[in-house]
């Protein structure tokens, strides 16, 4: 897969057409990944491709066109399924997003299998995505959601964790990597303790997929669900694996075109496989873009991606600690290449729109992650993340704006 | 228009617009049944085991296209007298025809299961060659197809 | 907004990059805009300067691509409200697609207003898509589907919906435009008979939008829904315009980030406007791809846009007709530019297969509409539908490839 | 850079240094809420009614920026012994700051409103600036404000 010998950060700069933007006149520092990615040019061919030589509608068509988009969608499905390492491509359902996804699986596996009085099992790390669709589900069946508390270098409580899982306990949903404070979770040892209670388990790995390599099936995932743009996809799509045993008794969640067997107003009979759900026109070229993202990442390689990150990651804690006033947020063994910090009496806010001016562009803000914000009792914070096109100079860039807010306030 | 030759062939032509053992044949013990969800097109299958375990009769009714009603018209021909068992290998070795490419030249597979192969130009189309190839299986089976294909003990 | 002063439709289909394709080595003649339509350049090139100059995450960012990927965000969604004439824009809610657009309200109305023994009305037009969400919720609640039956040229029997408007009645939900047989609802008429007994009215404008300007106050619609990739633009994104009135009442469909207020493991609190039904990342790209896709076809103007589809209709029923065996399904009194057929003893799948080798690109099948084909008991159908960039040569050689058929079968 | 200063003027990063009417007051008969749900600040807002309808006492508490501070330190400042009404037709001149263009020159708006003139090249921040407004907004109409300010009778 690793045709690149060595990582080389300006070629792949290179590959973004979007780092020849000026910000306010400004070299653009982007480290705002986390929220959502850029795009290379080989996604961006993929999309345009896909619109100006084979566009058209997917499934029910015979023609040509029909026929050639079908092959690009699916083979996109093959390429997701393979790079999880899926056992099948039934396995494989496309949604608009992680959030989709999640819904997804709280309403169908919930109605399946979660009733009054069980509980949901999630952790102080999870994204809002991973917290409000089980709340509105335990809401309407009576069960109860119940979080696994961190320490304060925001890393999971193990032996808490253990004692949360309970003969109550449905189903658990984690997250893979945090994306406040970056925290990599040990989830194949979360996993292999809720299956020993026969508890499945769904991992949020929107934060995940950009940095690392995930085999669901080494993992034993039983749901594994992200989101394209993180990825260096379009907007509009993602992915839930769900194991096949599972995908087959759950009921659809959503209705319409494609996921049926037969419609009658008197009964109606749905389709098996991913296509139970995958109700109307899915979003075609988008998920062919996610396979041309997919194909670029493995290209360079994670070997190589992380290796890069960790050396930002590294860099980037070092200068920032070296600044006055700096607390960083969230301290966990294994972490993911995002960077969290409050400063004393400067508001996130205000240090967003100062960096800005210097074009740095960062987070700033609860991150979909207030459970979390109130356990480190802070409003907001300032999130640096990195991905593989970001550079020692944007570290630089970053720590100078930084100073600059400090000399502002002064 | 070589490639529409290829799948319609004379053979395919011809049993689609006669289509042999075609109707509910009486008595039945097996049925099996094939939906394809993505036109709408539906085949049963009928079968009298015989006392042998034999297939003693088959017969097929639905709607389809002419691909889909040619490929059932000479599944009835083939499988009928044959064995359960041997009627099951025949729906594996026709499956066969449109994953592995060097089956085509697989001197045990019979001619009117060969002479669908043109379908394998036309992708969106092998569901239709398929599929009563699926309802066979569901009625000899006695499970529910991988197509959706129900059955019932007696019919 | 009619700039053009004549109805040039070589121009327009110059704007269209797929029709320099060729389709085994023939010219295209693309029939199946009914399924999905082609897009413009317009609508290429704003999406690639979304992702090359803009691109950011919406609405939780301070920083200038953010901000921007922001503006246009929400320049589509005033676009789009003022394409429909909708009061607020938060009235106008992006989905992925129509199917989600009807899932979503199925779910919180009907969460909200629908209950035991309550019936949800439908027609026998509809798509499945305005079907299976409404049997999803009638089964969980235990109400029940009915639907308003046709006459044989496939317009609506009025007497009868009158009849089955009943204060059981919760909701009416009808199609605008049948996909499968062209068939024009008088939605007017149709949503004043239903307020006289104050049941709301959800329209399916999939096949509306594409062809004729829809003001969704004028209608009095309570709900409105489309999806893009019908009109023009990417796939991925849909629209769900509801009365504020409504949409303020009903809970929220999915949970995630951006919908809430403030989150905490106990209680949660949220947002309000459209936010509330926009859990996630949403389609951000392809919401600003709509917009484009809206300007581009008021530039035109629907005036001219269906006065030229209207006479392609009749010239394409006029040759068709002219034809030996040829049965067309739907004569209603006002149709929308979709021909749908049968021919004896040719099953449309063959014939669709046949007339692809002359690049003639229809939709053979039950166009998702089963009902409507068991009405007129036929498995399925061929469907020619056109949109603004078909021309006459189209349906000559759709009427040529017709022959071809019939000589390929004699 | 230009726009920077002219954001956070001296006078904004006074009051958000030091805001005036920091605090609940003590006794208390309005109170008003104000989440901005993007970022997680909240401005909580106090009022004691006098007997004569005007806003005897306005104090103020919550977390936040520099902008949303000394918006609420100087909103406090503002409507502090002004009449009910006056407060709520200050709030419309505040808003229509942001909306309308000319409202700038408008020799009636106060130039405590004024000083935040500079959030409009911000549209982000033009939140911040209102959040504290809105809050009060709240507090006098006892109504469920549209950015989800609440208020109760008491406090
Ligand atoms: C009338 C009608 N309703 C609903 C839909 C569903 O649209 P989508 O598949 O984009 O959700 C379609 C198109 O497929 C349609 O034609
Ligand atoms: C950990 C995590 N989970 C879920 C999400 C939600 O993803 P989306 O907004 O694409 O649905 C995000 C990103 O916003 C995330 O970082």
């Amino acid at each position: 897969m690793n045709d690149m010998t060595v990582f080389d950060v300006e070629k792949i700069r290179g590959d973004f057409p979007i780092f020849e933007e000026k910000i306010h006149g400004k070299r653009l520092t982007f480290l705002d990944s986390g929220a959502s990615a850029q795009k290379p040019v080989a996604v961006l061919d993929a999309v345009q491709d896909a619109y100006r030589h084979t566009y058209a509608n997917v499934h029910r068509g015979v023609h040509y066109l029909s026929q050639k988009s079908t092959e690009l969608y699916e083979g996109a499905r093959e390429t997701v399924r393979d790079h999880l390492n899926a056992a099948s491509v039934d396995e494989i359902i496309f949604t608009k997003s992680t959030t989709e996804a999640i819904n997804l699986v709280a309403n169908s596996f919930g109605q399946m299998a979660i009733g009054e009085g069980d509980e949901i099992l999630l952790s102080y790390l999870e994204h809002h995505s991973n917290i409000v669709p089980w709340q509105l589900v335990a809401e309407r069946v009576g069960a109860t959601v119940k979080a696994v508390p961190i320490d304060t270098n925001g890393d999971l409580l193990r032996d808490r964790y253990e004692e949360m899982l309970t003969d109550r306990t449905k189903i658990v949903a984690i997250t893979h990597v945090s994306n406040a404070i970056g925290t990599v979770n040990p989830v194949k040892e979360l996993i292999a303790k809720a299956h020993s209670k026969d508890i499945p388990v769904l991992i949020d790995g929107s934060q995940a997929i950009p940095h690392m390599k995930v085999d669901v099936r080494d993992l034993d995932a039983d749901f594994y669900v992200f989101t394209g743009h993180k990825v260096f996809a379009p907007t509009g799509i993602g992915v839930l694996f769900g194991k096949a045993e599972l995908l087959e008794k759950m009921p659809p969640y959503q209705g319409g075109g494609d996921m049926i067997n037969r419609v009658t107003f008197e009964k109606t009979t749905f389709a098996t496989g991913h296509s139970k759900f995958e109700a109307g026109t899915p979003p075609i070229v988008q998920a062919i873009g996610l396979g041309a993202a997919i194909d670029y990442v493995n290209k360079i390689g994670f070997d190589q991606i992380a290796a890069h990150e960790q050396s930002l990651l590294s860099y980037a804690t070092q200068e920032l600690g070296k600044l006055n006033n700096i607390r960083i947020i969230g301290q966990a063994k294994q972490k993911a290449a995002i960077v969290s910090f409050t400063m004393d009496d400067i508001h996130p806010h205000d240090i967003g729109t100062i960096i800005d001016q210097a074009g740095v562009a960062v987070r700033v803000g609860h991150h979909c992650a207030q459970p979390l914000m109130d356990f480190y009792d802070v409003p907001s914070t300032v999130r640096a993340s990195f991905a593989l096109y970001n550079n020692k100079e944007d570290v630089d860039a970053l720590v100078e704006s930084i100073k600059m807010v400090q000399e502002f306030f002064r | 228009m070589e490639d529409l030759k290829d799948l319609y062939r004379e053979i395919i032509l011809d049993h689609s617009k006669s289509p042999r053992n075609f109707g509910k044949i009486s008595p039945c013990t097996h049925e099996g049944h094939g939906d394809n969800p993505l036109c709408g097109d539906e085949v049963s299958l009928y079968l009298r085991l015989g006392e042998d375990e034999t297939l003693a009769d088959v017969g097929f009714e639905g709607k389809g296209c002419a691909i889909s009603i040619a490929s059932a018209s000479m599944m009835t021909e083939l499988v009928k007298g044959t064995s359960c068992a041997d009627a099951k290998s025949r729906f594996q070795q026709f499956l066969t025809l449109f994953s592995d490419d060097s089956a085509q030249s697989h001197s045990d597979i019979d001619d009117r299961m060969k002479a669908l192969i043109g379908v394998k130009q036309f992708p969106m189309r092998v569901k239709c060659a398929t599929l009563p190839w699926h309802a066979l299986n569901a009625a000899l089976s006695g499970i529910k197809s991988k197509d959706d294909g129900e059955t019932k003990d007696g019919c």
